[in-house]
């Protein structure tokens, strides 16, 4: 591949404009009706989740929720691309993924309730623990892939991040030895403009983050992230060269973030309102309405139809995140280690005795509290 | 508009001193140090518009402009290993790595040039920067949010390790750590941003030193950062049991004042050391063990420990099973060998 | 051609234990472990062609191919990130940093991941993984070559770390390492590489157990790694004076071995800490402490520790003014309250 | 400008072929003449400091030696293109450019020798310490340029690393706070070939490291590394740019490590003879000399002059580093801090009185050595 074929094209790949309207591509086909569908679909829970989990996050029973409200395409396309012997390496941002990738939205929430750090079963779901620590999930994503290929199994390795993690050691050194070791993972950045409060031109000075794909030597895309059959496309595509043993890739999809970081953040001290309110035209949504209904793939049966279905996500999370759960303190301990350490265990049973002197009636203990 | 009357950190006048929280002092000793040094500069992630996001930079770049205040790519190896270039040539950085863990991925940079720096060029170039970290727990973080890593800072030799415990502290310490011709880690209890206190811009501190922070006979609880006031709390309740219990507050954990621990030990004969993080190979044991062996003779019982379990920071659900509380350091208390032990 | 017996690391058969250095044991355990255990993986720097710069990985990729043992891009945080993504999925890589320092740039990887994802994922996701790293000093290398960096590691909770101070240790250490379903950090005293003793690998070792190198009744000294052999030089020196010297090899840093050295340290009731790292909120300050709380009725004398100073690692010609040495270690000794003093 | 012009050639600029023959180039010019003949003094004076460190390694008088035989057009090159004001900040293989920007040999040794850290004084050369860890001093390299820009001073800081450099994480988090903050940094980078043992192939997978730069948004080229007119015309290029605010950029030279990675080393294992030989051929001394003597610019009369002062350097170095240095032990406390730090004063008293001890005759002690 001749250098200049691994960059991206200097504006990104959109298949479906802001009005519906279907772009003919030369290089990306639109996926087929019954795809988009199921991407709308897909787009009306996700924004379903985002909405219901920013209430319960008022409501005070999420401890903190980044919201992916407006990236929904780039969350469902993410999901949808891959198959089931695929694993997807989320980032804290990517729960509708996560969620759209099959795991139950109490579990996808255990972390931003505070019960555990992590509350999925990642094997069952093929969904590694949504990673904080910015950009060093891209090593474990590489890592993983390394092993499966080494097995010779059928694996393809999604990795998310923002852009802000961009600039992360951790990034660069995920990009190379991808390219280095041809492992089958496809790198995908949600590029939504910001970092916390920080624009992206603060974060780099390149022409766009998909240009930094040929100085690993990988091919780099970009794509209209709010055009869920342009990002579906061009993921497939590299999906497929992955899995064809072509090697890793890089995607960008631009895209934006509509809410504040987090509930904690206060983006009006960053960002001006008309900029936010520029992108409201923009949604990955409306526009995929728009197109649907255009095209007579979406009937009013249908959208109620998605609408009931994402209701009832919202009900299942808020009845799941409306309990508490049963919290062991001893889970303190019971994981850190499958070996034992005596010191550790000493801890533990000081920690057993605090909880049998302040439950004195369910132990066998005679002491009472202090 | 002073900065410290600006809107998030809350401020008060009242007569010479102010009453104000501990983030309204750190961002006044920021501002002040930034107007009388224009070598300083304050940079990181999110500390420009936003103010940090504790808003402990809250003003500045409005004050001083994004040529003294400002944002950087993401990348905490990249603020370090800048700021060590810009320590080369002359500059003074405060830097902000935006929570304990994510430190991490510049501790090369720490450990290999800010502590060495100096030392590799004979005192050719020396690294007046800080290093400010908002550590700690007790605030309902998720994983990577709370954590105390002083002791991979306090085991580095070269590198000074503070952390204030009162805004009087907080605003004195920093002015000091900033005018430091060495490089400072400075640890700043999450948990205590938002407790209030009088504040003396005129008073200065002196890096090294500890603090007596309650008169006591009986006992020494050794602390510092958010463990201070959990040690005052206990001594209060202690007192109500009928012991007097000595508060000494560490806030310099290297270089470490022996002098006023070994003087507050030997006066009481006891001490408990308290510290959120891990216990294993920590600041706690260190002071542990140079209480032992600079009290020895003057111990009525060993020196105990009361800190944060050797597992990774607590969920915040089990957070209040993890940290150190009252309960734990008034049983620690209990084992100090009293003459009325059955 | 076994491994043991290939050019570099040197290595006789004598009866069926065989006679070899540290390096051949620790490569010999390597083989085992890759011939064992089709999940074990080799990478790092320089560990393919070149057998790694101390040639502990020698002959292992031309014996298991590319595929088993190889070199990787010159990213410490690669290796060990890509490490925990293998680990995940179901390998068992054994990593080798280069230096102690050359670790650092993975210090996020191993503190923020590799200690923690177990824990995590409520132990759906082991880490099996092990990440040897030469280190202490002692050979003369230039700076960022020589340091001790157990401290970082062992305060780190989820982390086992262990250092052997024998071939045989180093051998069954390692395989016990390999074996193991926990992280471990696997610290190599570069000083001891090339001596020789006896191994047999039909010897298995417990993680978590300290060792009794030599019995002795009047002082025990407390080490680990390159300051084991040191302990055990003073203790014979202090035999000559009369003295009967008790050595204890920790070898297990974390876990640690409290039984053995609180009884050890009791049957004596009198400690020296040994360790080249710098003492400052160190793992011999843990020992220390650790000792002092358990053997306090039953020590004659406080416990002391000789370790490197709080300074950077000292340049190659200044090395034997910086390391622990049998006069420190005497001296040490000599300060315990003996009968016999003035 | 448009990303395809961030780009490297497809070829490394050449302006000297391997007979001497001078190649007309559209972009970049000869250097002239006498800057050629500088350069040739330079690469004489290199290749003897190369050797002469060599066995002074052999003779036990230096700890280690990194050699740049072969590479001393690369290191010639770069301290010619700075300024009085300018800085270098070099490895441990870069002792030839610190000895040619000005650092007297033996203090350049100082490092390899053992006797300390860092021996010469950093800012009367304007050559910061060399470096170890590799790529940290990228970043020193930025943040310093960071400095002198806000104090708007005319510096402009030539940065050196290898191919393997690349690789880490700083390296990445260097090239990109230098364009994002547009400082006058040059990234020189000496392809060798080899990282110790690793060839460049397990290094990266990219069609050249000089590709990285359009991903930062700055221009990259690639260079003959063994032709130092191309290189210094390169670097001359890049170093104007930054000194007239233009920004930073990336220069590749393509170069080959004649020598094992140190004299501790043993390329056997790792390199054929055969590959080693044939770069020869390419050698950047003979190449100049060829072009030089073709152009008349070079007579023997000048290079036995150049071959005197050669030997004068190497002699001053054997004089210098056979003699040892006398070494205050006490160094090891002197320059941690510049503040006082009681514990650290309790191990220097305890250092004291050891030496006091064993050197009872200089001292007042009346205890004598144990
Ligand atoms: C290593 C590290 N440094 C800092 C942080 C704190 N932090 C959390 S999210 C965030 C911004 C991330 O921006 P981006 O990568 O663009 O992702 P987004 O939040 O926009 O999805 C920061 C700085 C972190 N989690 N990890
Ligand atoms: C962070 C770090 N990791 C590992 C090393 C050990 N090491 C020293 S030189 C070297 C190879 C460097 O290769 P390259 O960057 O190509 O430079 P060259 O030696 O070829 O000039 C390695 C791995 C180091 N010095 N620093
Ligand atoms: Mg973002
Ligand atoms: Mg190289």
């Amino acid at each position: 591949m001749h250098p200049h074929d691994m960059l991206p094209r200097d504006i990104a790949v959109r298949l479906i404009a802001e009005d519906g309207t279907a772009l003919p591509d030369e290089a990306y086909a639109l996926p087929a009706a019954d795809v988009l569908l199921a991407a709308y679909r897909g787009l009306v829970e996700g924004r379903r989740i985002n909405d219901q989990a920013g209430a319960l996050v008022r409501q005070g029973r999420l401890a903190v929720y980044p919201s992916s409200h407006g990236q929904e395409a780039c969350q469902v396309a993410a999901a949808m691309v891959l198959g089931d012997t695929d694993w997807l390496f989320p980032t804290y941002r990517d729960s509708v993924a996560v969620i759209a990738r099959g795991v139950a939205p109490a579990e996808a929430m255990v972390l931003l309730k505070g019960d555990w750090h992590s509350g999925y079963d990642v094997r069952a779901h093929r969904v590694a623990p949504q990673a904080t620590p910015l950009a060093t999930q891209l090593l474990h994503a590489v890592g993983f892939a390394q092993a499966a290929k080494h097995r010779g199994e059928d694996t393809v390795v999604l990795a998310l991040c923002g852009d802000g993690a961009t600039s992360e050691g951790d990034f660069h050194e995920a990009m190379n030895f991808a390219a280095v070791f041809h492992v089958p993972v496809v790198f995908f950045v949600q590029n939504n403009e910001f970092a916390i409060s920080v624009p992206l031109s603060r974060q780099t000075a390149a022409p766009s983050l998909a240009h930094k794909a040929v100085g690993y030597g990988m091919p780099g895309q970009r794509v209209d992230g709010n055009d869920v059959a342009a990002v579906l496309a061009v993921l497939t595509e590299a999906v497929d060269r992955a899995r064809a043993g072509g090697g890793p890739s890089l995607v960008e999809a631009h895209t934006y973030r509509m809410q504040a970081h987090t509930n904690a953040d206060d983006d009006t001290r960053y960002r001006e309102r008309e900029e936010v309110q520029a992108w409201l035209a923009r949604d990955p949504l409306l526009r995929l309405r728009a197109h649907l209904t255009a095209t007579g793939t979406l009937d009013d049966e249908a959208e109620s139809r998605f609408a009931a279905g994402a209701e009832e996500i919202a009900a299942a999370m808020r009845t799941a995140l409306n309990t508490d759960a049963d919290l062991d303190p001893e889970d303190l301990f019971r994981f850190v280690t499958a070996t034992r350490s005596p010191q550790r265990e000493e801890q533990w049973q000081l920690l057993r005795d605090e909880i049998a002197r302040s439950h004195p009636a369910e132990t066998m203990t005679t002491g009472g509290p202090r | 508009m002073t900065i410290a009357e600006h809107e998030t950190p809350v401020a008060a006048h009242t007569g010479t001193t102010t009453t104000m929280t501990m983030a309204a002092a750190l961002n006044r000793a920021l501002a002040d140090a930034l107007a009388a040094d224009p070598d300083v500069v304050v940079f990181g992630e999110d500390v420009g518009a936003l103010g940090g996001v504790f808003r402990i930079t809250d003003g500045l770049t409005a004050r001083f402009g994004e040529d003294r205040c400002f944002d950087t790519p993401l990348a905490e190896s990249g603020i370090i290993g800048t700021a060590v270039g810009m320590a080369m040539n002359g500059m003074r950085p405060v830097v902000e790595m935006q929570f304990d863990a994510f430190a991490l991925p510049a501790f090369e940079q720490i450990v290999s040039h800010v502590a060495k720096l100096g030392n590799r060029t004979r005192g050719g170039m020396r690294m007046p920067l800080v290093i400010r970290i908002p550590f700690g727990g007790g605030i309902g973080g998720v994983e990577h949010h709370c954590d105390s890593s002083e002791a991979y800072y306090a085991h580095t030799p070269g590198l000074t390790v503070l952390s204030p415990s009162t805004p009087q502290d907080a605003y004195s310490l920093l002015r000091a750590a900033i005018a430091s011709p060495d490089p400072v880690v400075f640890l700043e209890p999450k948990k205590l941003y938002w407790s209030k206190g009088e504040v003396d811009t005129a008073v200065t501190a002196e890096i090294g030193s500890a603090r007596i922070a309650r008169e006591g006979t009986d006992v020494t609880l050794l602390a510092y950062g958010a463990s201070v006031p959990l040690a005052l709390e206990a001594a209060e309740v202690a007192a109500g049991e009928g012991r007097s219990v000595q508060v000494v507050d560490v806030r310099s954990l290297s270089p470490f004042d022996d002098e006023t621990v070994t003087a507050a030990v030997r006066s009481t004969g006891r001490a408990v050391v308290i510290a959120e993080a891990p216990g294993f190979v920590s600041v706690a044991s260190e002071i542990q063990a140079r209480v032992f062996e600079r009290c020895f003779e003057y111990l009525e019982a060993p020196v105990r420990r009361v800190t944060g379990f050797d597992t990774p920071y607590a969920p915040p659900k089990f957070e209040h099973w993890y940290l150190p509380d009252v309960d734990r350091v008034l049983d620690a208390i209990d084992t100090l060998h009293w003459e009325d032990d059955a």
